[in-house]
């Protein structure tokens, strides 16, 4: 079930910022928040360096990826597939090299919480979910709103807002457990859940860790449809181990091998190219 | 049928807290009903507890002997666990509650005067058995322990003596609470009265529960390379076992730098190692060794007493000042209603000028005529292996006390007599 | 020189009494208590061999004297007449001294002992007559010093020579003995320097100038001694610290228990000790001085026995779930605290120390070390080195760290965990009762005796680093000796109060401690 | 620890029922001064033992509420809120101190020789100040450690033994004499407030009122709050701190304001205690008060606002009876009280009686 990806559309620019429609809300929405998008990559990682005393996790790597990409990473375990996740959302100071979100925001300067207000969302390996809080109240908190003190103490749901959150607990198919506490759910529905929030927190970047781990093949299928949708929208970046779900979803394909990029390209290539399958994909 | 349960538990749960607050008392006719105040736990109960077994003995002595007014005392027995607040909830509800007609206890000055303002409040009446600063006289407590005319300051003339090392200079060590601050302040206006200058003395306080005195010791030995010196120590009980024991370990004997102690008594030396403590010095009003008829007496009945209740630590119990300061008191407020005929307060008030009593300090001790305190006799022991005092030196006959002392300004217009506080 | 010839000697003093001198102790006992001070410097001045056993007698306290003043000498619980035959009329009464006649007999017994055979002796005497030779004394000691054959001995003597040679009249002999106590660095040389720099009492310029530099030179000496003091009186206060806090050490550090009823494992440890010293009076009291020696294994095991039980009874339903271990264990603690109070009474136990604990040595002119913080420093160093030869070196210290870093892992692998969680906090417990009896040499043994110390141990781990033995040493040092460089210049209270405030700041900063566990967190 | 019980208790056992309870101890609280007026002999009268007695427990009912807001809601177990409350009672007991001595200095300066106020005494003469006073001290103090606290994102256990050492190391100031706050014996002796005789029947009844008054308001405010969103996040900050961080929330925020507003609670709750006790000395500061208010909230059930509002008054009508029934074995039903809770009771009388609402 391999995704007539298109292997080029790396290359040029996948859209300009003026672009036409199909990528116009993706666009709009980045450029309402301000942030600068002009040569059309969301994420410039170079030369990003991690070590914890003296296991290089990250070792000088390279990475962009383009504004509406979906774009997949794949390696062994212990390849630093989640440190670079880390590093991304601001958890892991990497030792030296650039992140830059959009062209202005240098992602190692920023605190976690402002990576997340500037338009990073992400999904944990383990899904973590607000187990005390219902569904409906789990989504309402994840929300794209003001997110100070004062705002909470005064905040009211709008129509408009509701709204949102039933179309989300449509697409997830959680609609039916609205009120049941988060932490009563099965381990896919948290799965859903929580990329239900992270659809509310209406994000530039979505970065997944293993998504589908531990899904039923039919949620495994629903879910590749779902970020497809979401990819001309946002750009996504995710990490998975599951080729079959790899191949049905990715434009382009990055492997990692002891902390630096191995390969790139779509996964046809990909599953071509000698080192990747000496390394990773095996005989 | 789902919310009935919840109803009844909440409302049990309601009434036990209520019914917690109303401890009902039968009320026998016949008895006085006397109160004991004292900490039976907390950091206070090592001091009190035999003070409130001391009382309980005297009582059952008095009752023996027919009691008072032809009435059983009946003592009502509370512990306030060394919890200031719950000192004056304790009074309060003596006083409101069980109606007691006197109460004997508190211990440190603190809990005193969290309780004299209920006393005030409800016309109580209180015996304060324990040596203290001064500066407070109220028509609702007796002070049957020292003024620091009775303690301080003769120490200090003992120690100023040839007998006692004629020291030059004073090294003043305390734990940081009232007492010691009180006693010091009048000590260094008594000392610069005889000429003492303020370098040749030095005033060091330590916290409460502090246990490591090397830099301590350390500077009374740096202090005491300028002259002869004496220490004079208001160390709270708990405190002095460290300090003692640093003092020996670093080779200091009582011969070279004397140490005078005020709050360390045969109680407190029975927790004591005393064999590095020989020659060291205690001020007191009464000590278990003073022979004559009457402590022989007293010690004797307290020693059966023990044994008979088969009190902790019985075969080594011992008799000290505040002890004998209760035993004093309970019997001279029981003299007092006899005379007064009532055991009204202010009857009992009255009654109570000029009472006498042969005390096993072997003086007879008289309550003063107006200002409720005790003439009392001052005596200096020498700490012996064997953990009891012998008596180095000892004032001719009891002194007058004098609550506001002389040696702090402006105490000369206080009145010599009694006078609510607010 | 031979000692059975000393011996000897003794002996022949011993009967002298009966040959007896007029009488010495007659005079004594009559005299009244100013006017025996008088008999007493007299005595000092011109020492005579006869009076010694006398004077030893007086200073042992065995002087006594019947209701007819005749003076007796109690050898073993039978009074001998002191002079002439006086059978004892009725129980002989001791003879009431204090401590002004006590120095008094003190150095009447100095200078009598400087006729002494024994060099030992000799030494002795001269060391107490530097401190307190009387301007009487002036005459004997030229004599001794001139007639001297010990070297060391006539260097004491000079120097206490030197003291009263200050106010001579002969500037040259004041020059030597100002500058021979310029060496001593004796503090109570300082003060007698001191007076000599003012012109008034001192006229003669050179002296002054040698008196000057002799002060110099003592203060230096005085600096050294005070600044040493304060680093071993800091080490000492961090053993107590690092013995109060290892056990916590291994069940916080490595378990992760918050144990609230750590002081009283202190507590119960020193109890401990008490009862091993009750034991010994009762059935041993010849061998009353290894007592603490027996009280180590006693107190280990009663505290890791009560240690394990409360694990195996409370602490095992909570792991995982620290704030309510906390105060399941403060429970615990006011239960045990309470129950020591209703059985051993709420005062103080008294715990003496044996010989071997007590005293100190003089290293410098001001600087005494008491042996038992010495003994206490060295006992908490070997502690250390055990508790980290058995957690890396042993079966059960690999169980132990293999079920603190990972408690589910660990059971796949075959290790018992519940029994190896026992056995770590009875080991946690059981050197808490270790620390339990040091503690009792050093303190007052009562109840809350605890209660006291639980803050600090807990600080001093977390300061240390948690699951890191070496931070805990270091820790405990470093707070010891920072609370003893404090406390002279702010005092006591201020210190303490400094010091948290450093701490809470530190653990913002490193919430990991001094030395963090290596390797990534992930939470 | 799930969601707030406070909601549930009140949806399953049926609103009518939890509000009739509420309203019948309301009623009983309120008549309490009311018949504390009437002449003593009356037999309906309310000594004014069981006044002060009633009127100290709802001070403590105060500081369980405080302390369930950030231990319940937000997962910060302080074992330090002891600090918070005798800062706000020192506070009150400068003004009475002040109002006591008249135009002279306070009673215990004389002995340290003191002739004029430190600075920190300026104004305490004045009613108002000295409620500002009470808000700001412990308030101020809050944000500061705070600030640092959850800056550095300390957890846990840690943050309770962090605070623990605050309170230590405030107890061991204010014993001192030199901090100018009666050391050892703090204030006592309180003769007026705001001009009326401070033992007088009126002012305990209208002291007791405003106490009762400050119960309900905070009660109120704490529903306000968990209905809240704020609330919510506060929950979701107690179970999944770093979810809630990639949500977009600073944690930090939420912590510090729930952290400084329970410590202005606890304040004023030690301002309305010292007129009714009467004294007010470093002891409070104790660690030994401050776990046993934990133990309150944690037997009357975490996250429930009503809960330690009955663990306080539970745990104190206890320790009232007991130290008067049987003295020497009050520490042992403490100390048996905290292990059965912990171990059996890990959501306290609430979750029993949720528990049994639902059979």
């Amino acid at each position: 079930m391999s995704s007539t990806a298109n292997p080029e559309l790396m290359l040029e620019p996948a859209f300009d910022p003026a672009g036409s429609g199909r990528d116009a809300i993706g666009a709009s929405t980045a450029a309402s928040q301000g942030l600068n998008i002009r040569h059309g990559t969301i994420l410039t990682l170079e030369d990003i360096n991690v070590s914890f005393d003296g296991f290089k996790a990250l070792s000088n790597l390279c990475l962009y990826i383009g504004v509406g990409e979906l774009r997949c990473i794949i390696g062994p375990n212990g390849a630093g597939k989640t440190t670079l996740m880390d590093v991304i959302t601001g958890k892991t100071r990497p030792d030296n090299g650039v992140a830059y979100f959009g062209e202005t925001l240098d992602l190692t300067r920023m605190s976690e919480v402002e990576i997340a207000q500037a338009g990073i969302g992400r999904k944990f390996q383990k899904p973590t979910v607000f187990e005390a809080l219902s569904v409906f109240e789990n989504l309402e908190l994840a929300q794209k709103t003001s997110k100070t003190v004062w705002a909470s103490l005064r905040a009211r749901l709008s129509g408009e807002q509701r709204d949102r959150i039933d179309e989300v607990l449509a697409t997830i198919k959680l609609d039916g457990s609205r009120q049941r506490p988060a932490g009563l759910l099965s381990h896919g529905q948290k799965q859903f859940l929580e990329i239900g929030m992270l659809l509310v927190q209406d994000p530039q970047l979505l970065l997944l860790d293993e998504p589908v781990a531990g899904m039923t093949d039919a949620e495994t299928e629903f879910t590749a449809e779902l970020f497809k949708s979401l990819a001309r929208k946002h750009s996504l970046m995710v990490v998975e181990h599951d080729m079959g779900f790899v191949g049905s979803i990715a434009d382009h394909v990055t492997v990692l091998h002891q902390g630096s990029v191995l390969a790139a390209g779509s996964l046809a290539q990909v599953q071509a190219d000698e080192r990747v399958i000496e390394v990773y994909l095996g005989r | 049928m789902k919310r009935r349960p919840l109803l009844k538990s909440t409302l049990a749960a309601s009434a036990l807290l209520l019914s917690g607050l109303f401890p009902f008392t039968v009320q026998a006719a016949e008895t006085i009903k006397v109160g004991i105040l004292h900490s039976l736990s907390g950091t206070m109960a090592i001091s009190e507890t035999s003070l409130k077994d001391m009382a309980l003995m005297t009582i059952d002595e008095i009752n023996a002997k027919g009691g008072v007014l032809g009435k059983q005392l009946e003592p009502v027995v509370v512990d306030p666990a060394s919890n200031w607040p719950l000192f004056a909830e304790r009074a309060r509800q003596l006083l409101s509650q069980d109606k007691v007609d006197v109460t004997f206890g508190c211990w440190t000055s603190v809990s005193r005067k969290s309780v004299l303002p209920v006393y005030e409040e409800l016309n109580g009446l209180l015996f304060y058995p324990v040596q203290y600063e001064g500066e407070e006289l109220s028509p609702n407590v007796f002070y049957t322990g020292a003024a620091p005319n009775q303690q301080a300051i003769p120490a200090v003339e003992y120690l100023m003596s040839e007998d006692g090392g004629a020291a030059k200079r004073y090294f003043l060590l305390g734990t940081d609470y009232v007492y010691p601050r009180t006693t010091n302040k009048i000590l260094r206006a008594f000392l610069h009265s005889k000429g003492v200058a303020d370098k040749d003395i030095q005033e060091v306080y330590t916290p409460f529960g502090h246990s490591d005195y090397q830099t301590i010791v350390a500077n009374i030995k740096k202090f005491s390379a300028g002259g002869k010196t004496a220490v004079i120590s208001t160390v709270n009980g708990d405190s002095n076992v460290p300090f003692y024991k640093e003092l020996a370990n670093q080779g200091i004997e009582a011969t070279d730098i004397p140490v005078v102690a005020f709050s360390v008594g045969e109680e407190e030396l029975r927790g004591i190692d005393t064999k590095p403590l020989v020659g060291q010095l205690a001020a007191w009003n009464y000590f278990q060794s003073v022979e004559n008829p009457v402590n022989s007496a007293f010690v004797a009945k307290w020693k059966a007493y023990a044994k008979a209740k088969n009190l902790p630590g019985a075969d080594k119990a011992v008799t000290n000042d505040p002890m004998e300061a209760t035993y004093v008191g309970i019997n001279m407020w029981a003299q007092a209603v006899e005379k007064a005929g009532s055991t009204d307060v202010d009857k009992v008030r009255d009654a109570m000028a000029g009472q006498t009593f042969a005390a096993p300090s072997g003086y007879t001790l008289t309550m003063d005529a107006t200002n409720h305190h005790l003439h009392k006799p001052v005596m200096i022991g020498e700490v012996q292996e064997d953990g009891q005092f012998e008596v180095v030196w000892q004032t001719e006959g009891p002194l007058r006390a004098q609550p506001w002392s002389p040696y702090i300004e402006g105490n000369d217009k206080k009145p010599d007599y009694a006078v609510k506080s607010n | 020189m031979p000692t059975a010839l000393y011996r000897l000697f003794l002996l022949l003093t011993l009967l002298l009494p009966l040959t007896g001198h007029a009488g010495d102790a007659s005079d004594f006992v009559a005299a009244s208590p100013s006017k025996q001070a008088k008999l007493l410097e007299s005595w000092s001045a011109a020492p005579d061999a006869a009076r010694l056993p006398l004077l030893e007698a007086l200073q042992q306290g065995r002087l006594a004297a019947d209701s007819g003043k005749n003076p007796f000498i109690e050898v073993n619980g039978l009074y001998q007449s002191a002079e002439g035959e006086f059978a004892p009329a009725e129980a002989p009464r001791k003879l009431r001294l204090n401590n002004r006649l006590r120095g008094l007999i003190g150095t009447a017994m100095a200078s009598h002992q400087l006729l002494a055979e024994e060099p030992a002796l000799r030494l002795a005497a001269a060391r107490e007559l530097q401190k307190r030779a009387k301007p009487a004394q002036l005459g004997l000691l030229d004599a001794r010093v001139a007639s001297e054959t010990d070297a060391q001995v006539r260097t004491a003597l000079t120097l206490a020579l030197a003291n009263l040679q200050l106010v001579d009249r002969d500037p040259a002999i004041r020059l030597a003995a100002v500058r021979l106590l310029g060496e001593t660095g004796d503090p109570l040389a300082r003060t007698r320097l001191e007076t000599l720099l003012d012109p008034a009492v001192e006229d003669d310029a050179g002296v002054r100038t040698a008196a000057q530099t002799g002060l110099a030179q003592v203060k230096r000496k005085l600096l050294i001694g005070e600044l040493l003091g304060q680093a071993f009186s800091g080490l000492s206060l961090g053993s107590i610290l690092l013995l109060a806090a290892l056990g916590l050490a291994i069940t916080f550090g490595l378990l992760g228990v918050i144990n609230m009823a750590h002081g009283e494992m202190l507590m119960l440890g020193a109890y401990a000790t008490y009862m091993v010293q009750l034991l010994f009076q009762r059935f041993a009291p010849e061998a009353i001085a290894l007592y603490p020696l027996v009280a180590l294994p006693v107190a280990f095991f009663v505290t890791a026995a009560i240690g394990m039980a409360l694990e195996r009874t409370v602490i095992r339903h909570l792991y995982g779930r620290p704030l309510e271990t906390l105060l399941a264990t403060w429970g615990i603690s006011l239960i045990l605290i309470q129950l020591v109070r209703l059985l051993f009474g709420a005062q103080n136990v008294e715990v003496a120390n044996p010989y071997w604990l007590s005293g100190g040595v003089q290293v410098l002119p001001n600087l005494v070390l008491p042996y038992n913080r010495i003994v206490i420093i060295g006992f908490a160093l070997c502690v250390v080195v055990l508790t980290w030869l058995l957690l890396n070196k042993t079966r059960l210290g690999l169980n132990v760290r293999a079920v603190t870093q990972n408690r589910a892992m660990a059971a796949c692998c075959g290790v018992p965990t519940g029994r190896v969680d026992m056995l770590a906090f009875g080991l946690g417990s059981g050197i808490a009762g270790l620390g339990g009896v040091a503690l009792s040499q050093i303190g007052n043994v009562g109840p809350d005796l605890g209660q006291s110390y639980i803050i600090d141990s807990f600080l001093v781990v977390v300061l240390g680093g948690v699951g890191q033995l070496a931070g805990s040493v270091m820790a405990a040092f470093g707070l010891g000796i920072a609370n003893k460089i404090l406390e002279p210049q702010i005092g006591a209270v201020l210190g303490k109060i400094l010091i948290l405030g450093l701490i809470i700041l530190f653990i913002q900063k490193r919430p990991q401690g001094l030395f963090a566990l290596k390797g990534r967190v992930i939470d | 620890m799930n969601q707030p019980l406070a909601i549930t208790v009140a949806q399953k056992a049926g609103p009518k029922v939890t509000l009739g309870v509420g309203a019948l101890v309301l009623a009983v609280l309120i008549a309490l001064p009311l018949l504390h007026l009437l002449p003593a002999d009356n037999v309906l009268h309310v000594s004014a033992y069981t006044l002060t007695l009633v009127g100290k427990i709802l001070c403590y009912c105060i500081v369980a509420l405080a302390l369930d807001l950030v231990w319940g809601y937000a997962g910060l177990l302080s074992l330090g809120h002891g600090l918070f409350f005798a800062l706000g009672g020192y506070a009150m007991g400068m003004y009475l101190s002040r109002e006591a001595a008249g135009d002279g200095l306070p009673a215990f300066m004389s002995f340290l020789a003191w002739t004029e106020l430190p600075w920190y005494w300026y104004g305490t003469s004045n009613f108002l100040w000295a409620l500002c006073l009470v808000v700001l001290a412990p308030g101020l103090l809050a944000l500061v450690f705070g600030f640092f606290a959850f800056r550095s994102r300390i957890k846990g256990v840690y943050f309770s033994i962090m605070t623990q050492a605050l309170t230590f190391a405030g107890m061991l100031l204010f014993f001192r004499n030199e901090t100018g706050f009666g050391g050892n014996n703090g204030f006592t002796g309180f003769t007026r407030i705001l001009g009326f005789d401070i033992t007088a029947q009126g002012t305990r009844a209208a002291l007791f009122i405003a106490t009762l008054a400050l119960l309900v308001g905070s009660l109120y405010l704490g529903f306000k709050l968990a209905r809240s969103k704020f609330g919510r996040v506060l929950t979701a900050v107690r179970d999944a701190e770093n979810r809630l961080m990639f949500c977009g929330y600073d944690p930090r925020g939420y912590k510090l304001f729930i952290w400084v507003l329970s410590a202005v609670l606890c304040g004023l709750a030690g301002a309305l205690y010292v007129p009714q006790v009467g004294i007010i000395n470093p002891s409070e500061m104790s660690p030994t008060n401050s776990i046993e208010a934990a133990v309150w909230v944690a037997l009357g059930g975490r996250g429930t606002l009503i809960g330690p509002l009955l663990g306080a008054g539970l745990v104190n009508g206890m320790k009232s009876w007991f130290t008067v029934a049987f003295p020497e074995y009050w520490l042992f039903a403490l100390g048996a009280l905290f292990i059965g809770v912990t171990l059996y009771l890990p959501k306290g009388v609430i979750g029993l009686l949720r528990k049994r609402g639902e059979q």
